[in-house]
């Protein structure tokens, strides 16, 4: 921060401008205390990492018990704590916050041209919050856990779980004001901080979607934050607004709860169409498809996705009419997504593909989630959705947009930036071949789970009938085979921290602000405020490529 | 100054008499179902506090579009949300069955 | 048992049908996603020297097409999902009712001649069967994958699901919403047998009496009887009534004319709401002087009340 | 005048600074409204499935005192909006009294709704958890729902009141050391729509209370 005097002189300190944000100050204390977005995004990455490898234990044990249909672990108790800490962490500290709070963070400001966030010292704010809601939730499941599921369903949470349910909601709740924070940090510097000729329709999509995603974190969070607050004051003190025997209503906790969690679901993969729509012209050479019908679908996807939390509860009592009116919504919310998918594909025609690591993750991408979409209209249709829903059929479903879909988004994103983040180039090699892996380990462990749920295997069961075993194995072996997968990289990106090869400020010849600097980026990101007269992904056309190459 | 004074003046004087509408209009016998109805003059007097003390007009075309999205999901949460609750008949079991 | 889910309920084959369509669209789609996708993928890769010629700069021709195509697509699907699901919302009146009770964590099953049973239920084939269902704490689901069917079990209301059973057999049947630690035990079987074994079933486990018989004395014996009649006239000089109440002779069914000027269908629910809270709804023509019978008359008290009322012919005591 | 103007690096000029912290607050507000529309959504589901105990809870809250906090939380906002115009035609003394009025009205609110209303509640046996709960039978569900909202929601809103107290002291404090001025009082301006934004949480509030279930 520099003080001016009221006559508009500015004096901007000449910090940071020779070196990169990563040589500006070795002492804990100027990470811990950083404003700089870029630093404060590596905070967050280490963090988000810790808490994927927690919740990523959770769920091998879960898919470790499930191998025999008694149950291995040979407790339900255990079995019902685990795969509540598996959704728990899973969902709100590491598929919320993963893309927006790392890449995000990192690649805005350099993306708009600014130096960093309009409110840098609330970007670190957030932190401290998510890193303090982190850990209260870590110290629950780790006191001995919480045994209702991630959704907390009311009464068994509030009248008949005996476990941490308080601990945990606090947890949550406190990071949530991490994400409000965060969105609202976003959207505002999205509005305010672009560069010079930087109007809205030559932002790259990825800010569209993270625009987009801001929305949903500042207006659905609140939302849960009040939930949770009534959650634990029901536990506590039972006040009774969930509750039938004082006239109080299960069902309210669940539109509350699904208000907030169906955006969520949509504040997870957002971002991932953000990182696919920036790898994609990459690595084809082109600019993207149908930039406009894009950045719109993203906008409308945020809109739309706040009216059709009711499909979560077309089984659960509510009035026939709701139902209804909730189905019809979501099949509209699914217009958007397909839209998405046919200009990815529409990318990639007539351009010079690439198969570089992280187009491999896109292209995961596009199956996984095109998968994932489509049994999404499975499950909105209302008659087939009651015999699909609550069975492993909706936990595959969403695993293949959240995982299938936001995990290989993430580590696409990851490889494409991690030169620009880190200045190294990791070993191209090894990540396609953790990229490829990814895909077949994914796709082992989750579509069978398609099966078994048409077949009527109930999700969150620890036992279950011996005719799914098959099913089961194949279920786990996959799972298997995903873990290594995601350890791989853990492997290989920590080592070309050391020993990678120097990477230049453009190494994909990509087009984006954040390729216009060094990599690393200095501290203030620009040496001069670029001015910015095109519109994204300029890529040269097909025939002056072909002329040259 | 003194016409800053003055409309300000107007302002809470107006959420004076609007507020005060509410409360006789609170006494008025309408049938249960539209007793929410009473709220009319505190949704003005919102409008008023918003474009009188919080000067949403003076505000950018920023300020203007957070206020009505504030306004809108705020609407959207209480509409959808409704439409289960008005729609539905619920058949309670008595409370002996409940223990 | 095989991989192969049986389609064992009307609504089964129906469910099936559109299961079906879906996983035709799906592939169609995918088919093509895929298809363009390797098809892209070796014809415009980086070495191939194919000529690209120009590339398209207008494209809202094709956005649009793609997006009004699924916009139909998905209206389709909605409207057949909405059609199944509508019928879920209305059972038969000939439907035979069945009391289903969730607790943690077993499934407790009364029916109406009398006969309880837990996690198995014993059912007809080629009759429209309709649970009457709650929790007696955490939310529960009945689910039988066999039928295509599945409801939450609400504490503290009814929640009601019907199906008719079309194939005779053993089926699973499962709770399907997280209910606590032994959650994967709150599982059993659906029974489906032929009329007549159904009718051996119920002879064998059958109590001597039928809930109606004991309905008829606790209807003595809770005083209903001291301001109702039961002759189907509204006549209040009758005997049996000094305080002016409905007659509730051939009252099941019937329309009822309330004082708000709307009518309502004597089933079950509205008779165990009116004992139970009998201000909500009052008969056109008489003073609301019913007192709440809430808490005072267990559930299991009250069925058997029902089931007296509905017994009760238009014409006079059966 | 002596006061500085504060400019981030990010920013390129103090006015473009001051209009983004501005918008940034609206957002935050934006916030805030959905936060109290999840209790308003409690409100419907619970009065709509309870109205005649939930509207009997309502008959006995004590008017006279939601409607003089209206009252005076309304003027307070007035107050503040004044010394906003004090410290735009650059009196900083008038917006120091002006502050000092506001957060004397505030605490005038609080006083009355904790000091006086709470008690007077907890004496009539209205809370919730109350072992005497003032009533009994068909209504009391209904009319404990009522009560719940009722300490849940003025809780809440007395929160963000303290919490507006305390950015009051804080506005006091820097206008004491002379930071404002006509050029530089973005502060001054965000605390003053965030203590405006409380005041409509309790017009919303007010009516949910004290006025929907009154009447016969």
């Amino acid at each position: 921060m520099s003080a001016v005097t009221a006559d508009g002189t500015v004096a901007v300190e000449k910090s940071g401008i020779e070196g990169s944000y990563l040589t500006d100050g070795y002492t804990l204390r100027s990470w811990l205390l950083t404003t700089d977005h870029k630093r404060i995004a590596l905070l967050y990455l280490a963090a988000i990492t810790m808490f994927f490898f927690i919740g990523g234990f959770a769920a091998a044990l879960v898919r470790l018990n499930l191998i025999v249909p008694q149950g291995l672990l040979g407790s339900a108790e255990t079995y019902n704590r685990l795969f509540t800490m598996h959704g728990v962490v899973m969902v709100w500290f590491f598929l919320v916050p993963a893309v927006p709070v790392t890449l995000g963070n990192f690649l805005i400001p350099l993306m708009l041209g600014a130096r960093d966030l309009a409110f840098p010292r609330l970007n670190l704010l957030s932190w401290y919050l998510f890193m303090l809601g982190g850990a209260v939730t870590l110290w629950a499941l780790f006191a001995g856990g919480v045994d209702t599921g991630w959704t907390f369903y009311t009464p068994l949470s509030t009248m008949y779980s005996k476990s941490h349910v308080v601990l945990a909601a606090t947890g949550i709740f406190i990071s949530g004001f991490s994400s409000i924070a965060t969105g609202l940090n976003f959207i505002v510097s999205i509005h305010r901080l672009r560069a010079p000729g930087m109007t809205w329709y030559r932002m790259p999509v990825f800010l569209w979607s993270l625009y987009s995603l801001g929305v949903l974190m500042v207006l659905a969070t609140p939302v849960l934050a009040i939930t949770l607050l009534l959650l634990a004051l029901e536990r506590v003190f039972h006040i009774g607004v969930f509750d039938p025997a004082i006239g109080g209503d299960p069902l309210l906790f669940q539109h509350l709860f699904w208000f907030y969690s169906h955006p969520a679901v949509y504040i997870m993969i957002l971002p991932g169409f953000g990182v696919v729509s920036e790898i994609i012209p990459a690595f084809s050479r082109k600019r993207i498809f149908g930039y406009k019908f894009i950045v719109w679908a993203s906008v409308s996807i945020a809109v739309i996705s706040f009216f059709v939390w009711g499909h979560h509860m077309f089984v659960a009592g509510t009035s026939l009419y709701s139902a209804v009116l909730f189905s019809i919504l979501s099949y509209l919310v699914a217009v958007p997504s397909a839209i998405k998918v046919f200009n990815w594909l529409g990318t990639m025609h007539k351009g010079f593909i690439r198969f570089d690591a992280p187009m491999l993750y896109a292209l995961g991408f596009i199956g996984l989630f095109t998968i994932g979409g489509l049994t999404g209209l499975w499950v909105a249709a209302l008659a087939a959705d009651v015999h699909l829903t609550q069975t492993y059929f909706v936990v595959a479903h969403f695993h293949y947009i959240m995982v299938g879909g936001m995990v290989s988004a993430f580590f696409g994103g990851l490889h494409f930036w991690w030169p620009k983040i880190t200045g190294r180039l990791y070993p191209e090699m090894w990540a396609r071949v953790a990229a490829l892996v990814m895909f077949i380990g994914f796709n082992l462990t989750f579509f069978p789970q398609f099966i078994l749920g048409y077949l009527g295997m109930p999700r969150r069961y620890f036992s279950y009938a011996p005719e799914f075993q098959v099913l089961n194995v194949l279920s786990s072996a996959g799972a298997s085979i995903l873990a290594s997968a995601y350890l791989l990289p853990l492997g290989y990106l920590v080592w070309s921290l050391l020993y990678g090869e120097r990477a230049t400020g453009n190494p994909w010849g990509a087009t984006g602000l954040e390729w216009q600097t060094a990599s690393p980026p200095p501290t203030a990101n620009f040496v001069e405020t670029p001015v910015v007269t095109q519109g994204p992904y300029h890529y040269p056309t097909p025939e002056s490529m072909q002329l040259h190459g | 100054m003194r016409r800053d004074l003055n409309r300000l003046l107007i302002v809470w004087l107006l959420l004076l008499i609007l507020g005060a509408a509410e409360v006789a209009a609170s006494y008025l016998p309408l049938p249960r179902a539209w007793r929410p109805l009473v709220m009319l003059p505190g949704a003005m007097m919102v409008g008023v506090v918003a474009l009188g003390f919080m000067e949403v007009r003076r505000g950018s075309v920023l300020v203007r579009a957070f206020a009505v999205a504030g306004i809108f999901w705020l609407l959207v949460l209480l509409v959808l949300g409704s439409v289960d609750p008005l729609t539905r008949t619920n058949y309670p079991v008595p409370d002996a069955q409940l223990r | 048992m095989s991989l192969w889910l049986p389609a064992a309920s009307d609504n089964a084959a129906e469910v099936d049908h559109l299961i079906g369509a879906l996983l035709v669209i799906s592939a169609a789609v995918l088919l093509l996603v895929f298809g363009l996708l390797f098809v892209y993928l070796i014809k415009y890769r980086a070495g191939s020297p194919i000529d690209r010629g120009a590339i398209a700069q207008k494209t809202w021709r094709v956005e649009t097409a793609w997006t009004a195509a699924t916009l139909v697509i998905f209206f389709g699907l909605f409207v057949w999902g909405a059609d199944l699901y509508v019928r879920l919302f209305q059972p038969p009146q000939r439907a035979l009712k069945i009391y289903v009770v969730g607790k943690q964590w077993m499934w407790k099953v009364e029916h109406a001649g009398g006969q309880r049973e837990i996690n198995t239920l014993h059912l007809p084939v080629g009759m429209p069967v309709e649970l009457v269902m709650t929790s007696e704490d955490v939310i529960h689901d009945f689910a039988v994958p066999a039928f295509r069917i599945k409801h939450d079990v609400l504490p503290g209301r009814y929640e009601t699901l019907w199906f008719t059973p079309n194939r005779p057999g053993i089926y699973s049947l499962y709770c399907t919403q997280f209910c606590g630690l032994d959650h994967s035990k709150m599982s059993g079987n659906v029974v489906v047998l032929s009329p007549p074994e159904f009718q051996t079933w119920l002879a064998q486990n059958g109590g001597s009496h039928t809930l109606a018989a004991d309905g008829r004395a606790l209807f003595m014996r809770y005083g209903c009887s001291g301001c109702h009649g039961i002759d189907g006239s509204n006549d209040t000089s009758g005997a049996q009534s000094t305080v002016r109440a409905p007659s509730l002779g051939g009252l099941y069914g019937a329309p009822v004319p309330l004082t708000d000027g709307s009518v309502v269908i004597a089933d079950d629910r509205y008779l165990h709401d009116s004992i139970v809270d009998p201000e909500r709804q009052i008969v056109a023509g008489y003073a609301p002087i019913m007192p709440s019978f809430a808490g005072q008359i267990g559930e299991e008290d009250l069925l058997k009340l029902i089931l007296y009322i509905k017994s009760l012919p238009a014409g006079g005591s059966p | 005048m002596a006061s500085t103007v504060r400019q981030d690096f990010q920013y390129a000029s103090p006015t473009h600074q001051a209009e983004t912290a501005i918008a940034g607050m609206w957002l935050f507000l934006a916030t805030e409204v959905l936060f109290f529309g999840g209790l308003i959504l409690c409100w419907i589901y619970s009065r709509h499935f309870n109205a005649p105990g939930f509207d009997a809870g309502a008959r006995q809250t004590a008017l006279w005192i939601g409607t003089l906090n209206t009252a005076i939380l309304v003027t307070s906002s007035l107050v503040y909006a004044i010394g906003l115009a004090f410290v735009r035609a650059g009196d900083t003394r008038r917006l120091i009294q002006c502050c000092l009025l506001t957060l004397a009205l505030g605490i005038a609110f609080l006083g009355l709704k904790f000091g006086l209303e709470w008690r007077l509640d907890f004496a009539h046996h209205l809370f919730p958890a109350d072992p005497y709960f003032w009533i009994a039978g068909s209504l009391s569900g209904g009319a404990r729902l009522f009560f719940v909202f009722y300490f849940i929601s003025t809780a809440l809103h007395g929160l963000h009141m303290v919490i507006g107290v305390g950015l009051l002291l804080w506005i006091i404090r820097r206008a004491r050391r002379g930071e404002f001025s006509p050029l530089y009082h973005t502060p001054v301006q965000v605390v003053g729509l965030y203590w405006s934004f409380v005041d409509v949480v309790w017009i919303i509030l007010y009516p949910l209370i004290y006025l929907v279930g009154r009447g016969q």
